[in-house]
């Protein structure tokens, strides 16, 4: 039991923040959010960071690191209150070498790598955070594919070069690869809440490749990875509201005296560090139950994001509640950091989803080790 | 003891309540069923529509050209506008200068801006806060410098919410910096359109310019636009603060919102989900009880008894339920919350489409000012346990 | 509307306070917890202040008051701390005056005025609180009947001179009533956590009388007219429970000031006023909506028994914890007053349950109206 | 980074778990498992079981008679306690006043001392607390007055825990009023038979006698009694609370507790109650989020770095879930709860009975007190802030 990073995951954590924190500056995020909230540039910086390959094995050109090395730069990422869904290169990584035959990862671990975008769209109209609730369709076409529906707040979905889309096949679900650009696709994209950027996605039949007939596992493997990178950046984005929260406490004055002097608001902040380290704990934690066998990991992944829904929220509001009036407006970065906060409580399933999950599959047993 | 309205209280909500139906273009009523952002002219459409009725300055008495109506009259009234999806009538002419003028105005300053309030053409706003005196408000340092028959104000203003649109602004101005800081200020009234005074809107965290920086600088204002005493400010803004009435907790409009909660659930497939659905229960034991809470304090005035003790409550209480109505309704709308669709901020789309769920998020992200202004509420309670423990 | 007391009901309470001040003072109230939780003394003192009869018609005997003066005398007992269950005497009241056939009235009515002690016994040992879980049972023998089954936690089970029984007759509920001293008939008596006294009684083929074959309505009412007597008593324990604690934080001296001083407990008092007062406001309306139709009635006093719950349980919790050390000791009367409000929490369904009663009777509507 | 422990860790445990199984009387392990009040001799005796075994001072180092184990294996060794149903291990002696003894004390005192603390057979209590000072520790008022070769001991302790069984109390008492109130206090160790000492026990909100009054009446203590030096006691208080361990979460026992609780909630029927089960289910992610809060500051502690900053909030987290979990076992039974059985709290009832849910509501109250003593919660919090915020 140690919860120790390598060296070498400090020197990763290291570059990632000194990047975010020069590279991707306040003026530089305001900037991106204006323009849509998707930056090719920015983009490129991560691929130039080897952040992209970063999970893919180096016989496919990556770094060959695994899921603890994606929390440390997902919570840095998270940190830096970065926008660009990077989270996705990783849910891409481990859904095609866990689920995908040798010539579909031969074909797109090495793009991946190479800074590809291949976005995870499983979210219908009607599914909130159901993943059993699928109304696109697949049928196979030859030696091929065609996919029909719609799926939307696709991350980044404007700008991907494929999304894995999971689809109804004789009544059970698959996962499929459709490309950009293929016929019958078509990407509607708009803003979201934290300032990133997401699309509605339409496949009219569009042409896709199989990834696997297990779409449900397939697609549950994604989830539980992306609730692990969630987790991750939601640490690293309540850390810095935190931090900022405290500095405000000490530095801004009332009644001739630092509002870091009430005991009111010093409880408050008590509270939220405890949020964060419950918080820091079951990111921690997810992360390392990612291995498990797939019923203790689902049960794991959920009660992780029960907490880290609990956390988000309670950090994300009290932070602004505590620096008042300023914590509400545009300009204070308290506010993107309580809606980022609020946009990853969304994700992936919300906290009353998951507890849901918790409950269906609570046992007899207790504690971490189960 | 009775929960039951009087007849004659029935037959008055029957007779509002027609008489919005007959006068409140359907059109607005929907934008505000919908949560969607209001144009100035929605708000001050409305307003002047009251107007024309006597009905703005609805809590006035007869003698200023109020209805005279009783306590319960005016909260039927607001109920019967709530749940009608009335645009909010602003309050800071009818509810917050509107008194004070009344009660420490000169009958010339009364002939003078009572009538331009209660007709809602006249747009006013409130300069209390400053940079640096958010709940400190003691702390103030815009200054007034009497020059022959003119103020020369200097100083800034923020929070000062709507300002952009404000005709008048009432402030509360340095006139002293001796003894106590409540006892040097004053309560000074100011044209908007006076040279020197600058309105800077301030975009929010929803994206909406909802309040302003407003700059003075040698602003000269006639001394006839001070209400009542130099340097009695403090006196008269308290006035107003103890005269805020048992609608600071919102409670009709929480039950229109949760009314909007309901059909979100039926139309998004939750509100046969156990858990949402808990969530809605426990929501409606909180406007119940709430609700209970305010019409006790109706009673109270109604019976000319002070229920101080109880309405120091109803801001925390209100505050948090708001707050709560719009997180489950982002909530219920999941991951279709997400989008940030500015169009349909502000114009109405079909009830069935994505674009009627974009006003979810951002209305939560809003929300979060109603336990900050007005004093927060951590303020709020330092004041409750003031009357329980001194 | 209107809430204010009439000057008869305001004469009321205080002649109740006044009794629970002076006659019931904490060193009786001691002795008759060490004696076994109920005392014939008390008991008689209540009925001569014509509290039994209450809300018996005149014509049997009574003061034929309502539901606003029971409620009164209620919050004034809650107030007092008093043990005896004089709440049952009110609820038979109100079952038989609904329920009973002419003749049934006659003969009871009289007698619960004069101080005869019918009580409710529809707990059973696996229906928590569900009112339609029932294994007693009910037959027709002769022009007679006979009750089969064990209730359980029946208040003063063992001193009731007899009890209003639910029981199945052919599958639906119907509501009997059995005397004390009947043959088949035994209670065995216990101390409660609050310190009153309650009881498990057997039905062997006791002889019964019928009250109603529409037992479930008339258990619902029962339930229902116990909620609002439980919540004005709850309020008058809260609002004693209060007043300890203000005057506790105000005398008791820590780091050389008054713990009143510190801000952090001076919000858990403004706390608890809110909750106090939500609670107050709550049993006035579980009270003033019992006269409505039962569908609209059920649901407004399971309303009101989640505001009661929840207030309960932060009041008795948090008045315990700004005590300190001494607020865990049987001496101190806070102690009591927080056990006391655990165990009305338990009493006529806790929050949860009733948190269910609100969501399954949950309409389009809102507001106290409907 | 890595969840799982080492194999010579989970040997570790196979052996202790082997060990405990072998020497625990299953009749007491069911009283544990069914949360009954356990006799002076149920817990002395299994202390004198461990004892014997030399794991009853388990944290102790290797030169003191203890078995040197690391932070991991002690942790492994509570988890198995606590697992087994095994009984407290009361840490008055082993764990507060023996690290204190180890590092202030002489040889000969550590020679006189610690071997009856190891082995069981010396009962400790403690005695900080006095009425009037209660989080206020500092202003403690017991004076030891110097005699000759004797300290003269006069004043009072309270909720002085299970001083009506000790052997030895160790006190805080005053021996200097110059200076800071915290710079007279001395460290003293007290013979319970000595004459001037009575006892009063108190008796709890769930009828146990639990804590006591401890009076000191012209107590003659011998000055080799004093530890370390005089008017230095403040500073040995401190390094013991600054030694206190992630076990102050008690996080071993709110797992079994846990399990405790879903096995009542399935006899109860309400195992399928979906608004019951959602409460056990938070309550379990609370409790894997505070065993890994746990396991992070023993990681800590095993790399030989401080956590102090998040070993502040365990008491805090700990305390709140050790209450949750018997607020819910309460009202998982229901009415069945209220029944107050005393002689089903010490004697074992068939699981299936009545009697079997008796101790339910007595634990609810009883652990109020975790979030009072020890250092109230809202004093914990002042410390979190404090490191916060200065």
């Amino acid at each position: 039991m140690d919860f120790d990073f390598t060296d070498e995951q400090v020197q990763l954590r290291d570059a990632v923040q000194r990047w975010a924190d020069k590279g991707y500056d306040v003026e530089r995020r305001r900037a991106i959010i204006d323009a849509g909230g998707f930056d090719e540039g920015a983009w490129r910086e991560l691929v130039e960071l080897g952040l992209t390959g970063l999970t893919v094995p180096e016989v496919h050109g990556g770094a060959g690191l695994g899921a603890v090395e994606a929390m440390v730069v997902m919570e840095a990422l998270g940190h830096g209150l970065v926008l660009e869904p990077l989270a996705h290169s990783f849910i891409a990584s481990a859904v095609l070498q866990r689920h995908a035959d040798a010539a579909l990862q031969q074909a797109w671990l090495p793009r991946l790598a190479s800074g590809a975008r291949l976005v995870l769209a499983h979210v219908e109209r009607r599914s909130r955070h159901r993943l059993d609730v699928c109304d696109t369709a697949a049928t196979a076409v030859g030696d091929g594919w065609r996919v029909r529906g719609r799926k939307v707040v696709v991350p980044a979905g404007d700008r991907a070069d494929a999304w894995l889309v999971p689809a109804r096949v004789d009544g059970t679900l698959a996962m499929l690869l459709v490309e950009a650009g293929a016929p019958g696709v078509s990407a509607s994209g708009y803003p979201t809440q934290d300032g990133s950027r997401a699309a509605d996605v339409v496949f009219d039949d569009a042409p896709a490749r199989l990834v696997t007939r297990d779409g449900e596992a397939a697609l549950a493997w994604a989830v539980d990875v992306g609730i692990a990178l969630v987790a991750a950046q939601a640490v690293g984005v309540m850390d810095r509201a935190f931090g900022l929260t405290r500095d405000y406490l000490q530095t801004r004055r009332q009644f001739g005296v630092p509002i870091g002097s009430f005991q009111a608001l010093r409880h408050r902040l008590a509270d939220m560090k405890m949020a964060l380290e419950l918080a820091r704990s079951m990111s921690y934690y997810a992360t390392l139950k990612l291995g498990e066998p797939e019923a203790v990991r689902r049960a794991a992944l959920a009660r992780a994001k029960v907490q880290l829904g609990q956390s988000m929220r309670f950090v994300g509001q009290q932070a602004v509640q505590l620096h008042g009036g300023i914590g509400v407006t545009d300009e204070c970065l308290i506010s993107h950091c309580f809606k980022t906060l609020t946009q990853l409580e969304l994700t992936f399933g919300d906290t009353l989803h998951h507890l849901g999950e918790v409950a269906a599959r609570m046992t007899d047993e207790a504690g971490v080790a189960v | 003891m009775d929960l039951a309205f009087t007849p004659e209280e029935r037959a008055f909500r029957d007779e509002v309540r027609a008489w919005i139906a007959a006068h409140l273009d359907p059109a607005l009523a929907a934008k505000v069923h919908a949560g969607l952002r209001l144009s100035k002219d929605d708000i001050q459409g409305w307003a002047r529509t009251l107007g024309r009725q006597g009905w703005l300055a609805y809590r006035w008495p007869r003698a200023f050209g109020g209805p005279g109506w009783t306590v319960v009259q005016q909260h039927l009234f607001d109920e019967a506008l709530a749940e009608a999806g009335a645009p909010p009538i602003l309050p800071f002419g009818p509810v917050m200068v509107a008194p004070v003028i009344m009660a420490f105005g000169t009958p010339e300053q009364q002939q003078r801006f009572l009538p331009g309030i209660a007709s809602g053409e006249v747009w006013w706003c409130q300069g209390y806060s400053e940079p640096g005196a958010g709940s400190d408000l003691a702390s103030l340092r815009t200054r007034a410098e009497r020059v022959g028959d003119h103020y020369v104000v200097n100083g800034q203003k923020t929070w000062t919410t709507l300002a952009q649109h404000a005709d008048w602004i009432f402030c509360l101005v340095r006139t002293s910096h001796e003894g106590k800081p409540q006892t040097g200020i004053s309560f000074l009234l100011i044209d908007m359109k006076s040279p020197g005074v600058t309105v800077r809107p301030i975009r929010l965290l929803d994206g909406e310019y909802e309040v302003n920086e407003v700059w003075f600088d040698d602003v000269r204002v006639p001394v006839d636009n001070l209400i009542g005493e130099e340097n009695k400010g403090w006196t008269y803004a308290k006035y107003l603060l103890s005269h805020e009435r048992a609608n600071i907790a919102d409670v009709n409009r929480a039950k229109r919102e949760l009314k909007r909660l309901k059909r979100l659930a039926q139309a998004e497939g939750v509100w046969d989900d156990a858990r949402v659905r808990d969530q809605i229960a426990l929501l409606e034991v909180d406007i119940v009880a709430l609700e209970m809470l305010v019409l006790r304090v109706l009673a109270a005035e109604k019976s000319g008894k002070p229920a101080l003790e109880i309405a120091a409550l109803l801001k925390i209480r209100g505050s948090e339920i708001q707050q709560r109505l719009t997180e489950l309704m982002m909530l219920v709308a999941g991951p279709m919350a997400l989008p940030y669709r500015e169009a349909a901020l502000h114009t109405l789309t079909p009830p069935d489409s994505d674009d009627a769920l974009a006003p979810l998020a951002p209305s939560y992200f809003n929300m979060r000012k109603t336990t900050i202004y007005g004093g927060s509420n951590e303020v709020q309670r330092n004041i409750v346990a003031q009357t329980l423990l001194g």
